[in-house]
């Protein structure tokens, strides 16, 4: 909405999490304001001074980082996700084996450093070396964010991407889903912290804890989020 | 031979006229600017397609609408003299000669700078047309135009950008070559002394049509407008014309005054007589400035000088061997008159006189 | 035989210029056949959209607005002085127009970032740019300037110098000489500037969002919306796409109204060389 | 008194260049600074930088031969013909400068992607643009394209036309006179033009990554690396940017070494007015 | 009074001059292109600084570099005539005359329309300058100029822009509005005949110095250089000169020939004599056209002229009282004779004959 005299609170926050977030911050009396893109890119822009309130990450990676560097609080795992397989509406194949045996299959990939693409990555390397390499020789393109995997395949630019399960559920009919067997799919966790210098840290932890529980945990659900695995033993890529 | 009959819409200005012109003689186009003399060269040399038209050189049809026939520039080959000479600034002077010549790569330039000692500039060969005086440059411009022994030679205004004490020189050197090239050329000027000079046969253009045709003494002695009579250099007065009694027409001067002219009063026709006009037809007067003498303002009358005019000397300048005079008498007027008679008469700005011609020295001319 | 030889070139070159406009037009005339009446009219009540379409008409009128005043008497001087250095003045008044504009973003950064060159002078000022408003201002006034200074200083350099004179010697003041002659002499140039620079400054993404970020209704101009919209509803972005390049046509179009006919061929239709 | 009374309007006029100077020139100075001699050696080690570099030239050169082989005589009949439907042509063709290069890439794929409306045909010619090199070819050539049009016409334009008539009645065809005298005159636009034009699709980001991706190798130009090294290896990225930089620098200052002086009023110092 | 020293280096051009005009005369400023004539106007109106100069206008200062004082253009307040006249073409006619006049808003139009009245072009009040004709524009620039009542007139060719034939009736009003005007008046003109009809001095001016200044009647009799000679319309040959023996000159012609002189050869001293030259020193020879008779190949010699060179015709060309001879006697010369003369010669290109004229016509000069 347009500016109003309600306290601002600024929150960057992966891409992946622009749904339930959005939904959120609707309800909240602070004028929220969010920042989507890639988590990297966000931690990059704090290293580079900007100072949102909150930073909430796709991995627990950029968060313990900044937090190393003491340019943000102690970060919280608030939330955790599925890597999954999207496909064109049109596709045949449906099943996660036939596509990644394919050799004419145009595949897109978050970049390495994405957090995505570092999921998606760990996935691959699990296949086993064979398949691995036939995998990443699909490889057509390597997205600096979610938002650039899904648009490639939902535009039918390409046939397959990994993305969250909350992308693809949010993509609807854009996109067909493939869920990954559970011996592959990696451990997707979302942490978020206090950015140091933050207007008010108070509302900012406020909102952080709302994520754990209360509407933005509700919101999270609602968008297809699981709840956060036991805190302080999240890893990620 | 050169002929051409052509019919263009130029925006406003519609064109439409015929000429012709012998191989090695001159036809000068003289005309107010935005008459369509340029437009006339570049018809005849395929720059510009008319709307209708014919045009043959030597037998050959470069241009037949009507059949649809019509040659390219290029393969017309018309010597085009620009206003502005249009050499081309991103090549030396030598290579602009050239361009035209259809040479193998070694000979062109020796071709080039034979052209080029013929016109006395073979030392410019080098140099950029930037670098070049006005004169050089219309040598360039020339040579030019000669490399590709051209069909027909199309010179437009090729002494206007030139400053007076060049064009002098220009202006001989001109009449050589038109008279040595042997093809007809056509010469575009709004100057009659420049068609005098280098033409043999001078057309009057004027809004797209050829208003009068002729060698250039005939004109001056009977121009058939008004404009005409402005272009070779004479007096032109305003006023409305009625036949008079023993022939001849009097003339009442828009500012006041009356003329007596050998000259028939226009026939009643074409202008509409009477109606609009109860005292005469509307014309226009013309009396060369050499025809008329001025006397001092008291001086009785006497001879054969029948139109006599009162009126206040404006300006004095001498030129050489003649003293031009300017008289307002209600009208402006200039005589020309001799040293002598100016320092008789005392003639200085606003001194009285009176401005005195022949009945025959006056031509009555539509306006 | 004649025909054929003499057809060949202007079919050349009618050739080229088809085959340049289709390669130009068909992607953009692509957005409005594939986005639809209705989904422009539902992007209209898109909140995200017109929250970016807001901000970006916003930003982008002060961005123009600086450069205008700016940039107006700069590219003056430009064009009626010759000083030692001009060249090089001019050269690096263009080279922002071939700087990717990524690498714009972080040299805005390393330039007025909180830990920039200037960032420590400007955050005593209390100004802070990044991740605000104004920082979209400031990236949009970088990229957008060069284009109104490039057409402004040529439309300044074809004024007739006598002009400039005729008005001195009228008893005009150099300034008033230029507000009253050389502007009005210019407007077609100045005007034309101005539209590619507003338009540059609608279309600009790279700069915006290393240097300014993209918070909706603070910094997410209306292609950082697009960009975001991209994946989550196509349909969205595609609107807001054409909305955005409905609007940069109006402006191109506008302005070509408005400019005076200086074409000096205008008109002429018949001339064969 | 006087004195004062003279010199407000010059020093307004040099203030305002001045500021724009300093505002344009300060944040790309500032990536020279940040970067530092050091990693700019480094990063020419740096294997993902070095492939994107190379492919933006590539990708860059291939897009300007198409722009110059196709643009010249299309900018040509712009400039020398007039038809019924120019100004429209003309306003189609500056459009591209206006729109979002994001814009530009969903245009591309709504073309000419598998799903476009042009995407069966090219399919069933074996055609295959995104994801490929190809791809990027063709995103350059649509960003950079105007650029050089716009520049060409107005080169065409300025060429005297009594100089296309000269050359026609010397025995010229109208080929040999676009090439033989057209074209060397028209040069220094022409150049500054390619300049312009090869310094935009160097720079080129948004359109690539949403019409071709991003693959080191294939579809990664030095825009895409640099914003990707941005997150990861900001010492890097900059790196990269001030070599991008220095390299659009040098072409733009190439071209103005090469083009002709055509300044009329190159050398007047003394003027007042 | 005006009066004006200048030197300004203008690129390769050294200007370096001084002039002084009275109030209600007018000088005129001839000399060839890039001689640096518009660059005196401009920097009297304050266009252009010099490097050294003083510049005073009815007393006051308008420029003295000693002493740092400069006065800008708006202050000096000339009324300048620029050559292509210089209307804002973004503004009507009305405006154009107004842009000069320091009056209220409501003032402003009727004060234009009365000047506009006054140069006969009222209806034009809202006409766009570029829909104007030549005629109309000078007009237009000259009510503008004098709109703002300017303490100096500066035109800068103000006739080269009109066809010949608007030009006769603008030279004749301008002759007028000069002498009405009252200031002192600058014009620039690289005709030699308009500086004669507007102007009471003449400075020719070369390569940025006066070469020689005074009437025009003056300059035509004794030119000081083979340029000004020519500028004036003399024929002029080029030669070498030696001290004949009774007083006067000899001279060789390049081209073969032999003439003399009343005048004496230039001082031995500069240019510095034998050495280079032991045939005497370079000279050109002027003389007017309408001092040279023609008359037959073969006429026997006769009476006191002096000078006799036999040569061709190159060029007959009439205009109105006199026939102008274009002859080839080794250099191009032109002469003037009457018709009967040219009847009784029976003068055709091609045809020999004898130019002839006396030794006291001929001028010898430094070239
Ligand atoms: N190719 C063209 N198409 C349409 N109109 C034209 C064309 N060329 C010239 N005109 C118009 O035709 C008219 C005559 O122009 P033209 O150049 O022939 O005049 P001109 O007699 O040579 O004048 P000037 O003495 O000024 O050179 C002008 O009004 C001009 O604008
Ligand atoms: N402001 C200036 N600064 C430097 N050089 C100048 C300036 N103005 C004119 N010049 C040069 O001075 C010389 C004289 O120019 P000027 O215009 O005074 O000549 P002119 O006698 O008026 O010639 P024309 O008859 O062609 O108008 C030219 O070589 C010109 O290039
Ligand atoms: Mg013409
Ligand atoms: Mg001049």
């Amino acid at each position: 909405g347009a500016s109003d005299d309600r306290p601002r609170l600024i929150v960057s926050a992966a891409s992946s999490l622009t749904e339930a977030f959005s939904a959120y911050g609707e309800g909240l009396p602070e004028d929220v304001r969010f920042s989507f893109g890639g988590s990297d890119e966000l931690a990059a822009q704090i290293r580079q001074g900007a100072t949102p309130d909150v930073f909430a990450s796709a991995s627990t990676s950029y968060p313990e980082e900044l937090a190393a560097d003491g340019l943000v609080g102690e970060p919280v795992v608030f939330a955790a996700n599925q890597l999954v397989l999207i496909v064109a509406p049109g596709e045949q194949t449906t099943t996660l084996g036939d596509l990644l045996l394919r050799r004419d299959v145009d595949l897109v990939i978050g970049a390495a450093g994405v957090p995505v693409g570092d999921y998606t990555r760990e996935v691959i390397d699990r296949l086993g070396p064979q398949t691995a390499a036939n995998v990443l020789a699909n490889v057509r393109s390597e997205e600096s964010d979610v938002k650039g995997v899904v648009g490639k395949v939902a535009q039918g630019a390409a046939d397959a991407g990994f993305v969250y399960a909350t992308d693809a559920a949010a993509a609807g009919d854009a996109v067909k889903t493939i869920r990954l067997p559970p011996n592959l799919e990696p451990r997707v966790a979302y942490s978020a912290a206090v950015v140091e210098g933050a207007v008010d840290p108070a509302r900012a932890q406020a909102f952080i804890d709302g994520l754990l529980e209360g509407p933005g945990a509700d919101e999270l659900a609602d968008a297809g989020f699981l709840p956060a695995p036991a805190a302080g033993s999240a890893g990620g890529g | 031979m050169l002929s051409a009959t052509i019919e263009a819409q130029l925006r406003e200005l519609r064109l439409s006229l015929d000429l012709e012109v012998a191989a090695g003689s001159c036809l000068a186009l003289v005309g107010p600017s935005g008459a369509g003399k340029s437009s006339v060269l570049r018809a005849v040399a395929g720059l510009l397609r008319p709307r209708k038209g014919r045009i043959e050189c030597d037998g050959e049809t470069w241009l037949d609408r009507a059949r649809g026939v019509e040659l390219p520039p290029e393969r017309r080959r018309c010597g085009y003299v620009f206003q502005d000479y249009a050499l081309f600034g991103h090549m030396s002077v030598w290579r602009n000669v050239a361009y035209g010549l259809g040479l193998a790569r070694g000979e062109r330039r020796a071709a080039a700078l034979e052209l080029l000692e013929r016109f006395g500039i073979a030392a410019l060969a080098d140099a950029a047309p930037a670098t070049l005086s006005g004169g050089e440059r219309q040598r360039v411009a020339l040579a030019r135009a000669l490399a590709s022994r051209p069909r027909a030679l199309l010179l437009d205004e090729p002494l206007a950008a030139l400053d007076a004490r060049t064009r002098t020189t220009a202006t001989r050197e001109l009449a050589h070559l038109l008279s040595d090239a042997g093809v007809p050329a056509i010469l575009v000027t709004h100057d009659f002394a420049e068609a005098i000079t280098l033409a043999d046969t001078v057309a009057v253009i004027e809004a797209g049509r050829i208003v009068q045709r002729g060698a250039p003494d005939q004109l001056a002695a009977r121009p058939a407008s008004a404009f005409v009579a402005e272009v070779t250099g004479s007096v032109v007065l305003a006023g409305s014309a009625v036949a008079a009694v023993g022939g001849g027409s009097e003339i009442r001067l828009d500012g006041g005054g009356l003329l007596a002219s050998t000259d028939p009063a226009p026939a009643p026709g074409e202008p509409p007589p009477a109606a609009g006009h109860p005292e005469g037809s509307p014309v226009a007067v013309s009396v060369h400035p050499w025809e008329i003498a001025l006397e001092a303002a008291d001086s009785p009358v006497h001879g054969s000088q029948r139109n006599r005019l009162p009126g206040t000397v404006s300006s004095v300048a001498t030129i050489g061997s003649r003293v031009r005079v300017g008289v307002d008498v209600g009208q402006p007027l200039v005589a020309e008159v001799t040293h002598s008679s100016r320092d008789a008469l005392g003639l200085r700005p606003g001194a009285g006189v009176v401005a005195v011609w022949k009945a025959s020295a006056t031509r009555v001319v539509p306006r | 035989m004649a025909g054929l030889r003499l057809r060949w070139f202007p079919l050349v070159l009618t050739g080229a210029l088809v085959l340049a406009l289709a390669f130009l037009t068909v992607p953009i005339a692509a957005i409005f056949f594939e986005a639809g009446p209705r989904q422009l009219i539902d992007s209209l009540g898109n909140e995200q959209a017109l929250d970016a379409l807001r901000l970006s008409l916003l930003t982008s009128s002060i961005a123009l607005a600086l450069i205008l005043l700016i940039g107006t008497p700069a590219a003056y001087l430009l064009a009626t002085r010759r000083f030692r250095g001009r060249n090089l003045v001019i050269t690096l008044i263009e080279l922002p127009l071939v700087v990717p504009p990524a690498v714009v973003g972080i040299g805005l950064l390393a330039a007025l970032g909180p830990g920039g060159l200037l960032g420590g002078a400007l955050g005593d000022l209390g100004i802070e740019l990044v991740f605000q408003t104004a920082g979209v201002v400031v990236a949009l006034t970088f990229v957008a300037s060069p284009f109104y200074l490039r057409q402004a200083q040529s439309a300044f350099e074809a004024i007739d110098p006598s002009w400039l004179g005729a008005s001195r010697t009228l008893g005009a003041s150099e300034a008033r000489t230029f507000l009253r002659v050389a502007i009005p002499a210019a407007m077609g140039g100045l005007l034309s500037g101005t539209a590619l620079a507003w338009g540059r400054a609608l279309g600009e993404f790279g700069a915006t969002i290393v240097f300014a970020g993209s918070f909706q209704g603070i910094t997410q101009t209306a292609p950082l919306a697009i960009l975001e919209l991209f994946s989550s509803d196509f349909d969205a972005a595609l609107a807001l796409a054409a909305v955005l390049v409905a609007v940069s046509a109006a402006l191109l179009a506008t302005v070509k109204l408005f400019a005076p006919r200086t074409d000096p061929r205008a008109g002429e239709t018949i001339t064969v060389a």
